[in-house]
C-alpha cells in the first residue's frame, strides 16, 4: 500500500475536473492512494514548495509550470526524472510533443518534469451581448475580428448593449495581466528575454510599450475592469457583465457546468485570441508533473514506481483533462479521435501550433521575477498611475538586475 | 430625573446600538453572503436581507476541505499550548514571586525584557531549529515557539505578590511546603486570574497565523486560520463557500465566546488592572 | 522573608519550579535569539550552513530601497493606527460604559466579536466587503469619491484599508482595557464633581481622563509594539502592492527568508525590526510617563 | 429661616421601598445626625437631599426653596463622602479649588479661600502634596476642606470616620465639633455608630427600615426612648432585656416579675393590666447589686477596665447575657450569684411589639 | 512546666533594631497580652516565637524546649492572624481540617477533630459554607477553629479582632475569654487597644519601642504604672498630664503646683525637694470638680454618652486638653470656669523623663 502526497494549484474549473480524475485513479489503484492537496496559485504555492522540499516536507509529486522550470532548477527543488522511472510510468519521450518535451529539461537535457497539458488564453464571449452588433454570425458564432481596431469596435458595442466591463480580465493579477501583456507582446514579434539572457532586446521596448498602452486605453475606455482579482474577473463574465473574457482554456468546465445547471443565463461562446497585432499568436505554458527533493533524504524506490504510476496513468487519462479545456500534451490522446471532435477544444486547437511560450529563463514563469513585475508594474500602468515608457523601464530594470 | 436627562439618555443609547450593529456588520454580511448561491451573490439585485437559505456551500466547505482536521489541530495545539503556558508559567512566577534563590532578579528581568521582545523577529532561527528537531508539519513545531508568553509570568507574579503573606504562612505552621502551597493555595486562591490569562492565551494561539503558516507546510497539518488561506478546492466563482469557510473557521471560537462573553470580558478586564 | 526553614531544600525547590520555563525559554527563545544574531553575519540559506560575511547584509540593508520603503511603511501604518484606534476605543468605551446591564454586555458583544475571528476570517470578509466589483462597501466608497476604489490595488488606500481592517479587528480588546479603567473611576468622583457644579464635559476633562491616562497609555504601548510587527493583514490582503506600497519589514523578512532563501539577509532584516521595535516603545513609555506626569 | 425640611419623603428603587414617607426638619445651624442600623437607608437619605438620587414622592425644601428638582450643583449643598473622594490626580490645593475652578473664580479668589480653608483645618503645610501622601485623618480634613470652599448653606456627611482608626476617630470627632460651631451651617451627618450621633448631635433622626423611629436630642432619646429599637440603639453597652409579666400596680408605677424576682416600673401614665405581658429594659449603667428585691444572677465574668468594670452574668432562665456597670469596686464577683436590681426611673417597660410603655 | 519563655531576644531588620533586648516569660496556660503603639514590635516579636520571623539573637523557649532555630510548623504553635487568613476556595471543614490532611491524619480522626473543634466554636452549621458566607465574627471563628484543631501547646493571635465592628469586637472578647478558660492552653495575644489588652489579659507586656515597657496584671498596670508611657497608654480615656512643680511635702507625699493651683500626690518613698519640676497625671475618671484646691480650667465642650459625659477643658496655661468624667449630672458647664481637683491617692506623679515618682 504506497500513500502519494500530491499537490497541485488547480482552483479553477479544471481543479473539479482533477479531483475527480484523482477519485478515479484511487478507485482502480486498491494499493496506491492518492492524496491531494490543493494550494493557493502562483507564488504561495511555489513558496510553499520550496521551503517544504527544502526540509524534506514536499509532496511526491506536484504540479508545475514548464515555464517556471529554469527558476525551479536554479531554486533547486526539482529531482531528475530519469529512463527507468519513464518506463515505470510506462512513457516514452516519443509520447510527447517535442516543444513541451524540450521545456521539461534542463540545459544539459536532463529530465525535469513529465508534461501533462498544453494551456493558453482564450477570448470566451458572451453571445446574448454581442446580439445585434456585427459580430456574431447566423450561427451565432464570433466573427469579424481580425485586428485590434474590430476588436476594439466589438468592446465598445458590447458596452452599447449594456455591459459594464466589455473584456474581463484579472487586472489586478500577476497571471491575468502578465498573460494578455505577452500576448500583445508576442503578437508584435516582440521578445521579453532573449536566448541570451537580455531584457527587452532592441525594439521590443517599444513593442512592450505598444503592449502597455492597449491595455491602458480599454481601461481608460471603461472597456476592461479595473483591478479586478481572479474571481471577480471570471465572475464578472458569468454574470454576465462582460461581453469578453480573457482567461485560461481551465475556465472552460465552470462555464459548460453553468450552462448546464442553467444558472449562466446566457449563451457562450470561446475562440483563440484573435490576430490584433501583427501575428496570430498567444501565450501559452504547460502543466507537467515533478517530483521534488525530499530535503537530505531519498525517496524509496517502491514510492517513486508508485509515484510514476500516478504519472503514466494521468497522462493516459488526460482526455478527460482535456474536459477541463487544456490540449493533452500526450501524443496518444492528442491525436485520438475523441479529442479532435471535443468543443470547444476543438475551435482553438489551432493555436497550440501558434502558442508562445514564455522565455526560458530563471526570472521567468509562474511566481518568476517577471510576473512580479506584471503586477507591480504593469497592472499599475495600466491604471494610469504610469506611463507605459515609464513602466517598461521599470520592468528592464528590475528584470535585469533579478538577473544577475 | 429630568426628561431633558432622559431623552439625552435614550439617544446615546439608540447611538451605541445603532453604532455596535454597524460594528458588526462585516460579520452578518459575510453569514448572508454564505447562505446565498454563487450566482445571487454577485447579482446586482442581491439585497442586504437574507432572502434565500442555501447551505450548500456549507456542506462543501465542511466535506471538500479538510476543516475537521484543522479544527483537530487547532483545538489541540491551542489547548496545548495555553495548558503548559499557564503550568509552567504559574511555577516560574511563584518562584519568582514567593521563593528566594540566586538568579530569581535575573530570571525575571530576562522575562521581563522578552516581553518587549517581537517572537516575529525570531521566526527564521526558530524555522530552522524545528526542522533540525524534525518538528516540521508536526504539532510539537506548532506549538513550541508559542511557548514564551512571559506576560503570563508577570501577570501571575503580580497577583501573587498580592496574596497576604498570612496565607503562606498559615500554611508553612501547617507544615505545607512550596508545591502544597502553590497548588493546593496559591492557585486556587487564584482560579479567576488563571481563567483569565487561559482565555486569551487560548484566543490568542488560536487566531495565530504567522508561525503555523510557516511551520506547516502539509494541508493535513495546517491550523484552521492557515487552513482557509493556504487552500482553495475547485471552487471557481466562490464567494459564498469562501464565506462558509470563514464563518465555519471562526465558528468554535465565536460560540465559546457568546456563550462565556462575561468570562471573557472579565478575563481582559482582569488581565489589564494588573499591567495598567 | 526570613522564615527560618531549611535553605538548601528552599534553593532546590525554587530551581524545580522555574526548570520547566527555563528549559523552553531556553530553547525556543534565547538559542534562536542568539542564532538569529549569528545569521545575520553570515549569508546562509534558509536551510543549510553560510559563510561568514560580516557586516555586509547591513552594508546590502542600508542601500536596499525596498527595505526603506518598508521602513516607511511600518511607520506609517503605526500612524494610522495606534492614535485612531485608542481615540475610538475610549470614545465606544465611554459610550458602552454608560448603558448597563444586558444592554451593555449586547453591545461589548457587537464592539468585541471580531477580536475573536482568526486574522484570516477578518481578511476574507474584508476582501469580499471591499471586492472592487461585487464589494457591498464600494457603492459607498463611490458616493464619496466619486466612483468605486480598488481599495488594495490602489497605492493611496491600501495602507489606510489595512489600517481600517486592523482597527475593526483589534479595538475590541482596547475598548476592554478602557472600560475597565473607566469601571474602576469611583462613582463618588463624578458625584462629587457634579455637586461641584461640573457638566459631563468637564467630568470627562478634568476627571476621567486624566484618571483614566495610566490606562491610555498602555494602550498606546501595546498598540504600538503590535501594529509594528504587521504581517498577517499585509500578506493576506495585499501581499505587500501595489508598487510595494504596502511591504513591511516583517514580509521583507518572511519573502527573504522563504521566497528567496536568504537566510542570512532575513535575520538582518528580523534584527533591525527587532531593534526598531524596543527604541521605539523605549522611546514612547517615557513620552508618555512624561505625559503622565503633566497631568 | 429654615434649613432643612423633608416633607413626605419617599424612594423606592425598581419595587423596593427604600425610604418610606420620612418627614423632618433640620433647623438652619443645627448639627442634625441620622443614625440607624446598615441598610435603613441613611444614605439615601442624604443622597436624595444632595439631589444624587432622585425622588420618587415628597419635597426637600432648603433654605426655604424647594429643591426637589433641582440639579445638584444648584442646591447649594455640599457633600463629604465616607471614601472622601478626592481626585487623586490633583494636589491638595487643587482639590479643594476644583468648584472654584469650575465657577470660573478668579485666581486670587480661589487662592484666598483655599488658603482660609486649609488654615481652619491645619492643611497650610500640605496643600502642595497629592491625597496619596497625606495619612487618613488628613484625607478626611481635604474633603472637608473642599466642602468649606464652597461656602455651601448645607454640609452633609455620609459615615465621613468610618474609614479612620478609633483613636482618630475621637479625634476627628471633635474637630467636627469644633467646626460646627466655627462655621454655623447647616450640617446633616450619617453615622450608624451610636457614640458618634450622641457626641455629635443637635438632633439625632433614628432611621430604621426606611421610617424614622425617633428624633430628638441625644438625652432625650437616652432618657427617654420611643421604643425598644431606639433604647437598645442607644447606649453603650447596649440595654439588658427581660422578659416580664406585670404583677401589680405600684406608687407611681407597676412591678414586673422578671426571672426570679421583680422590678419597679415608673410609669407616667395608666399602667397596663395585671398579667399584661411585657419587655422590661435596664441600661447596665443602672443595674446593679441590690441587698433585696431584683433578680438574680450567676456572675460569669468581668471585664476589668481599671475604672469601672462590665460584668457578664446569666439570669436563672439561662436567657441572654445581663451586664451591669460597677465602678470603683475591685473584688471580682466571678461565679457568685448576685441580686441585680435598678430604681423604677431607670427601668423601662416595652409591650411585646416594641412600643414604650410610658 | 513552662509555657513561652524569651530570654534577651533581639531582632534586627537590617540595620534597625526592631526588638531590643526582650525577656519575658507567658507561663503555661495563660493568657498574655503584648500591648504597645503601632509599629513597636509587637508583630515581630510574636512571629519570632512563631518561627516566621529569624531571631537575630537570644533564646526562645516553648514548653521548656530550646526552638530557636526549629522550622514554624515544628514549634507547636497555633497562629490567629488579623487577616484570618482563611482559604477562599474551601470550605469552613476544609479549613479547619487543612493541617490535618497535610499531616496525613485519617479521615475519620480529622473529622472527628473539626467537629469538636466546630462544637467549641458553634460553627457546625457552618461546616459546608465557604468562608465568603460567613459573617466576620464567625470567619474569626474559624482562624481559631484552625489553630484549636492543630491542638499547639501555644495560640498566638495577632490583632485578630482588629477587623471586626466594635459591637462583634466586644462580643468575640468574651468568647475568647470562655475559650481560654475551656481550653486552658497557653495563649499570646498582640493588640494596640489597651481595652482589649485590660480585658483579656491575665498578664500584659507594655511594650514601646521593642522594649517591655511594664509587664504585669492589667489592675497593676492602671494602678501603678511604672512610667509615664505606660499610665499614658492604660485607661480610656487617657490620663491628664500636667507640667507641675513641688511645693511642699505633705504627710505621705507631697504638692504639687500645676496651673494656677496645686494638687497633692500620694508619695511612699521619699518625695523629691521643693522645686523639683515632675509631671503630674490624673485619669479623667479620678478628676473632678471640687469646691477648694485643684486648679481651675474653662470647659470647652461635653461629650454626652447618656450615662456619663466627658468634659473637654483648658487649663488656663491654654496647654492640652484636660478631659474629666461626669456620671450622672446633666447641667452643662460649657463656657464655664471650673475647679479640678482629685484625691491624693490617685495623682501620679513623674520625672520629666518619664519616671515613676513613687
Ligand atoms: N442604587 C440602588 N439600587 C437598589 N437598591 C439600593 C440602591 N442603593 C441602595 N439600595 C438599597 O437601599 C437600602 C438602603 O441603602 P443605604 O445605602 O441608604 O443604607 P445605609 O443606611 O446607608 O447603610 P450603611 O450603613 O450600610 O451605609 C439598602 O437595602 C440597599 O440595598
Ligand atoms: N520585614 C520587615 N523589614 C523591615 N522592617 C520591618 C519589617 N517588618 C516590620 N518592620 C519594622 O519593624 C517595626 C515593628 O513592626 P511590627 O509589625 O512588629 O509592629 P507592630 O507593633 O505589630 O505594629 P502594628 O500595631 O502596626 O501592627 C516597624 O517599625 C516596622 O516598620
Ligand atoms: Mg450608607
Ligand atoms: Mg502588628
Amino acid at each position: 500500500q504506497q500513500t502519494v502526497t500530491w499537490w497541485d494549484f488547480l482552483a479553477g474549473g479544471d481543479g473539479v475536473r482533477m479531483k475527480a480524475l484523482i477519485e478515479e485513479f484511487n478507485e482502480e489503484h486498491p494499493d496506491i492512494q492518492i492524496e491531494g492537496t490543493t494550494l493557493e496559485w502562483g507564488v504561495p504555492f511555489y513558496t510553499k514548495v520550496r521551503t517544504a522540499a527544502a526540509v524534506g516536507q514536499g509532496p511526491d509529486v506536484m504540479t508545475y509550470h514548464l515555464s517556471r522550470l529554469p527558476l525551479g532548477l536554479e531554486e533547486g527543488v526539482l529531482t531528475p526524472i530519469t529512463a527507468e522511472d519513464m518506463e515505470a510510468a510506462g512513457l516514452s519521450e516519443g509520447d510527447f510533443f517535442e516543444s513541451s518535451l524540450n521545456a521539461a529539461k534542463g540545459p544539459d537535457g536532463t529530465l525535469y518534469a513529465v508534461p501533462f497539458d498544453i494551456h493558453s488564453i482564450v477570448l470566451y464571449y458572451n453571445k446574448s451581448l454581442l446580439e445585434g452588433t456585427d459580430f456574431l454570425d447566423d450561427n451565432g458564432e464570433l466573427t469579424g475580428i481580425e485586428s485590434l481596431e474590430d476588436f476594439e469596435a466589438a468592446l465598445a458595442a458590447v458596452q452599447e448593449n449594456g455591459s459594464s466591463a466589455p473584456v474581463s480580465y484579472a487586472t489586478g493579477d500577476d497571471g491575468g495581466v502578465y498573460r494578455v501583456f505577452y500576448t500583445l507582446l508576442q503578437q508584435q514579434g516582440g521578445e521579453l528575454i532573449s536566448e541570451d539572457g537580455e531584457v527587452l532586446p532592441g525594439d521590443s521596448v517599444e513593442k512592450a510599450e505598444t503592449a502597455i498602452a492597449t491595455m491602458t486605453k480599454w481601461f481608460e475606455e471603461g472597456w476592461q475592469p479595473e483591478q479586478a482579482l481572479y474571481e471577480a474577473s471570471v465572475a464578472l463574465f458569468t454574470s454576465g457583465k462582460s461581453g469578453f473574457h480573457m482567461n485560461g482554456v481551465w475556465e472552460v468546465p465552470t462555464m459548460i457546468d453553468l450552462a448546464e445547471s442553467g444558472e449562466l443565463g446566457f449563451e457562450w461562446g470561446a475562440v483563440e485570441v484573435p490576430q490584433l497585432m501583427d501575428e496570430q499568436t498567444t501565450w501559452a505554458d504547460s502543466h507537467a508533473f515533478a517530483i521534488p527533493v525530499q530535503g537530505d533524504g531519498e525517496m524509496d524506490a517502491e514510492k517513486r514506481e508508485a509515484v510514476m504510476t500516478v504519472i503514466g496513468w494521468m497522462n493516459e487519462h488526460s482526455l478527460d483533462w482535456a474536459g477541463a479545456g487544456h490540449i493533452p500534451a500526450y501524443k496518444p490522446v492528442a491525436e485520438s479521435a475523441e479529442f479532435q471532435e471535443m468543443e470547444p477544444n476543438a475551435t482553438y486547437s489551432s493555436l497550440a501550433d501558434n502558442a508562445s511560450y514564455d522565455p526560458r529563463s530563471e526570472i521567468a514563469g509562474v511566481a518568476s521575477p517577471a510576473y512580479d513585475a506584471a503586477v507591480n508594474i504593469i497592472a499599475p500602468a495600466i491604471h494610469g498611475y504610469m506611463s507605459p515608457e515609464e513602466a517598461v523601464e521599470q520592468i528592464k530594470g528590475e528584470l535585469s538586475r533579478a538577473m544577475n | 430625573m429630568t426628561t431633558t436627562r432622559k431623552i439625552e439618555n435614550t439617544v446615546l443609547t439608540a447611538i451605541t446600538l445603532v453604532a455596535g450593529a454597524i460594528w458588526i456588520f462585516p460579520i452578518y454580511w459575510a453569514f448572508v453572503t454564505s447562505i446565498r448561491t454563487e450566482s445571487r451573490v454577485v447579482s446586482e439585485s442581491a439585497g442586504l436581507w437574507p432572502d434565500e437559505l442555501n447551505l450548500s456551500s456549507y456542506v462543501d466547505a465542511l466535506f471538500n476541505t479538510q476543516l475537521i482536521n484543522w479544527y483537530i489541530n487547532s483545538i489541540a495545539t491551542a489547548v496545548i499550548t495555553t495548558a503548559v503556558v499557564l503550568v509552567t508559567g504559574m511555577m516560574c512566577a511563584y518562584a519568582i514571586s514567593q521563593m528566594r534563590f540566586p538568579g530569581r532578579r535575573l530570571l525575571y528581568g530576562v522575562v521581563l525584557a522578552s516581553f518587549m521582545v517581537p517572537t516575529q523577529a525570531l521566526v527564521v532561527s526558530q524555522f530552522i531549529l524545528m526542522n533540525d528537531m524534525g518538528f516540521i508539519n508536526s504539532w510539537a513545531g506548532i506549538i513550541l515557539p508559542q511557548l514564551i508568553v512571559p506576560v503570563v509570568i508577570i501577570v501571575y507574579k503580580q497577583f501573587f505578590d498580592a496574596v497576604p503573606k498570612e496565607m503562606k504562612e498559615a500554611v508553612v505552621l501547617d507544615g505545607g511546603g512550596d508545591y502544597t502551597l502553590l497548588f493546593k493555595v496559591y492557585l486556587p486562591l487564584n482560579w479567576g486570574i488563571t481563567t483569565a490569562l487561559g482565555i486569551i492565551t487560548f484566543i490568542m494561539t488560536w487566531n495565530q497565523f504567522f508561525w503555523p503558516f510557516l511551520v506547516v507546510t502539509t494541508e493535513d497539518m495546517m491550523t484552521i486560520p492557515v487552513g482557509i488561506t493556504q487552500v482553495n478546492d475547485a471552487f471557481g466563482v466562490a464567494y459564498a463557500r469562501i464565506m462558509s469557510v470563514a464563518l465555519l473557521a471562526a465558528a468554535p471560537v465565536v460560540i465559546a465566546y457568546l456563550i462565556f462573553q462575561k468570562k471573557v470580558t472579565e478575563a481582559v478586564m482582569i488581565s489589564s488592572g494588573v499591567k495598567g | 522573608m526570613a522564615m527560618i526553614r531549611d535553605r538548601r531544600r528552599h534553593k532546590l525547590v525554587a530551581y524545580s519550579l522555574i526548570l520547566p520555563f527555563v528549559a523552553i525559554f531556553s530553547l525556543v527563545f534565547a538559542y534562536p535569539t542568539f542564532e538569529v544574531i549569528r545569521m545575520s553575519f553570515t549569508n546562509a540559506p534558509l536551510i543549510g550552513e553560510g559563510e561568514w560575511v560580516g557586516w555586509a547584509n547591513y552594508r546590502e540593508l542600508l542601500t536596499d530601497r525596498l527595505f526603506y520603503t518598508s521602513l516607511k511603511n511600518n511607520g506609517y501604518f503605526v500612524l494610522l493606527t495606534v492614535i485612531p484606534t485608542t481615540a475610538l476605543a475610549l470614545l465606544i468605551a465611554t459610550l458602552v460604559n454608560r448603558l448597563s446591564g444586558r444592554m451593555q454586555a449586547l453591545a461589548l458583544v457587537l464592539f468585541f466579536m471580531p477580536y475573536v475571528l482568526p486574522v484570516s476570517v477578518v481578511t476574507q470578509i474584508w476582501a469580499w466587503m471591499l471586492d472592487f466589483q461585487f464589494g457591498i462597501l464600494q457603492p459607498a466608497i463611490a458616493f464619496f469619491t466619486g466612483k468605486p476604489v480598488p481599495v488594495f490595488k490602489n497605492p493611496n488606500w491600501v495602507m489606510p484599508t489595512i489600517a481600517v481592517v486592523t482597527i475593526w479587528w483589534t479595538n475590541g480588546f482596547n475598548v476592554l482595557l478602557f472600560l475597565a479603567g473607566l469601571r474602576n473611576i469611583p462613582s463618588e468622583l463624578y458625584e462629587a464633581s457634579a455637586l461641584d457644579g461640573a457638566t459631563k464635559w468637564q467630568q470627562f476633562k478634568r476627571v476621567t481622563w486624566p484618571l483614566l491616562w495610566p490606562v491610555t497609555a498602555l494602550v498606546l504601548t501595546l498598540q504600538l509594539i503590535l501594529q509594528l510587527k504587521l504581517f498577517d493583514q499585509v500578506y493576506l490582503l495585499s501581499e505587500g502592492g501595489p508598487f510595494n506600497s504596502s511591504y513591511v519589514l516583517l514580509l521583507m523578512v518572511y519573502r527573504e527568508a522563504f521566497q528567496l532563501n536568504n537566510g542570512g539577509y532575513a535575520s538582518a532584516v528580523a534584527l533591525v525590526l527587532f531593534l526598531v521595535i524596543m527604541v521605539v516603545s523605549v522611546l514612547q513609555f517615557q513620552l508618555l510617563r512624561i505625559g503622565g506626569k503633566n497631568k | 429661616m429654615s434649613g432643612v425640611t423633608l416633607k413626605n419623603v419617599r424612594k423606592a428603587f425598581g419595587a423596593v421601598d427604600v425610604i418610606k414617607d420620612v418627614s423632618l426638619e433640620v433647623p438652619k445651624g443645627e448639627f442634625g445626625v441620622f443614625v440607624g442600623p446598615s441598610g435603613c437607608g441613611k444614605s439615601t437619605l442624604l443622597r436624595m437631599i444632595a439631589g444624587l438620587e432622585d425622588t420618587s414622592g415628597g419635597v426637600i425644601e432648603i433654605g426655604g426653596r424647594d429643591v426637589t428638582n433641582e440639579e445638584p450643583a444648584k442646591r447649594g449643598v455640599a457633600m463629604v463622602f465616607q471614601s472622601y473622594a478626592l481626585y487623586p490626580h490633583l494636589s491638595v490645593f487643587e482639590n479643594m479649588a476644583f468648584s472654584l475652578r469650575l465657577a470660573r473664580a478668579s485666581k486670587s479668589e480661589a487662592k484666598r479661600k483655599v488658603h482660609e480653608a486649609a488654615e481652619i483645618l491645619q492643611l497650610t503645610d500640605h496643600l502642595d502634596k497629592k491625597p496619596s501622601a497625606l495619612s487618613g485623618g488628613q484625607r478626611q480634613r481635604v474633603a472637608i476642606g473642599r466642602a468649606i470652599v464652597r461656602e455651601p448653606e448645607v454640609f452633609l456627611f455620609d459615615e465621613p470616620l468610618s474609614n479612620l482608626d478609633a483613636e482618630l476617630r475621637v479625634q476627628m470627632r471633635l474637630e467636627l465639633t469644633r467646626l460646627h460651631k466655627q462655621i454655623g451651617a447647616t450640617m446633616i451627618y450619617v453615622t450608624h455608630d451610636q457614640v458618634e450621633a450622641m457626641t455629635l448631635a443637635d438632633d439625632i433622626f433614628v432611621l430604621r427600615g426606611g421610617v424614622v423611629q425617633q428624633a430628638g436630642t441625644p438625652l432625650t432619646l437616652y432618657d427617654d426612648p420611643d421604643n425598644r429599637f431606639v433604647a437598645g440603639f442607644i447606649g453603650s453597652p447596649a440595654m439588658n432585656f427581660l422578659q416580664g409579666r406585670v404583677t401589680r400596680r405600684t406608687e407611681g408605677g407597676m412591678a414586673v416579675a422578671v426571672e426570679d424576682g421583680e422590678l419597679e416600673v415608673r410609669v407616667e401614665g395608666a399602667a397596663p393590666g395585671e398579667g399584661t405581658d411585657l419587655v422590661v429594659g435596664v441600661r447596665p449603667e443602672h443595674l446593679g447589686p441590690v441587698e433585696s428585691g431584683g433578680f438574680t444572677a450567676q456572675v460569669e465574668m468581668s471585664e476589668e477596665l481599671g475604672g469601672n468594670s462590665y460584668v457578664h452574668s446569666t439570669p436563672p432562665s439561662g436567657g441572654g447575657d445581663i451586664v451591669f456597670e460597677r465602678r470603683g469596686v475591685r473584688e471580682r464577683l466571678t461565679g457568685q450569684t448576685v441580686r441585680l436590681g435598678a430604681v423604677p426611673e431607670n427601668v423601662f417597660a416595652f409591650t411585646p411589639d416594641g412600643v414604650r410603655v410610658r
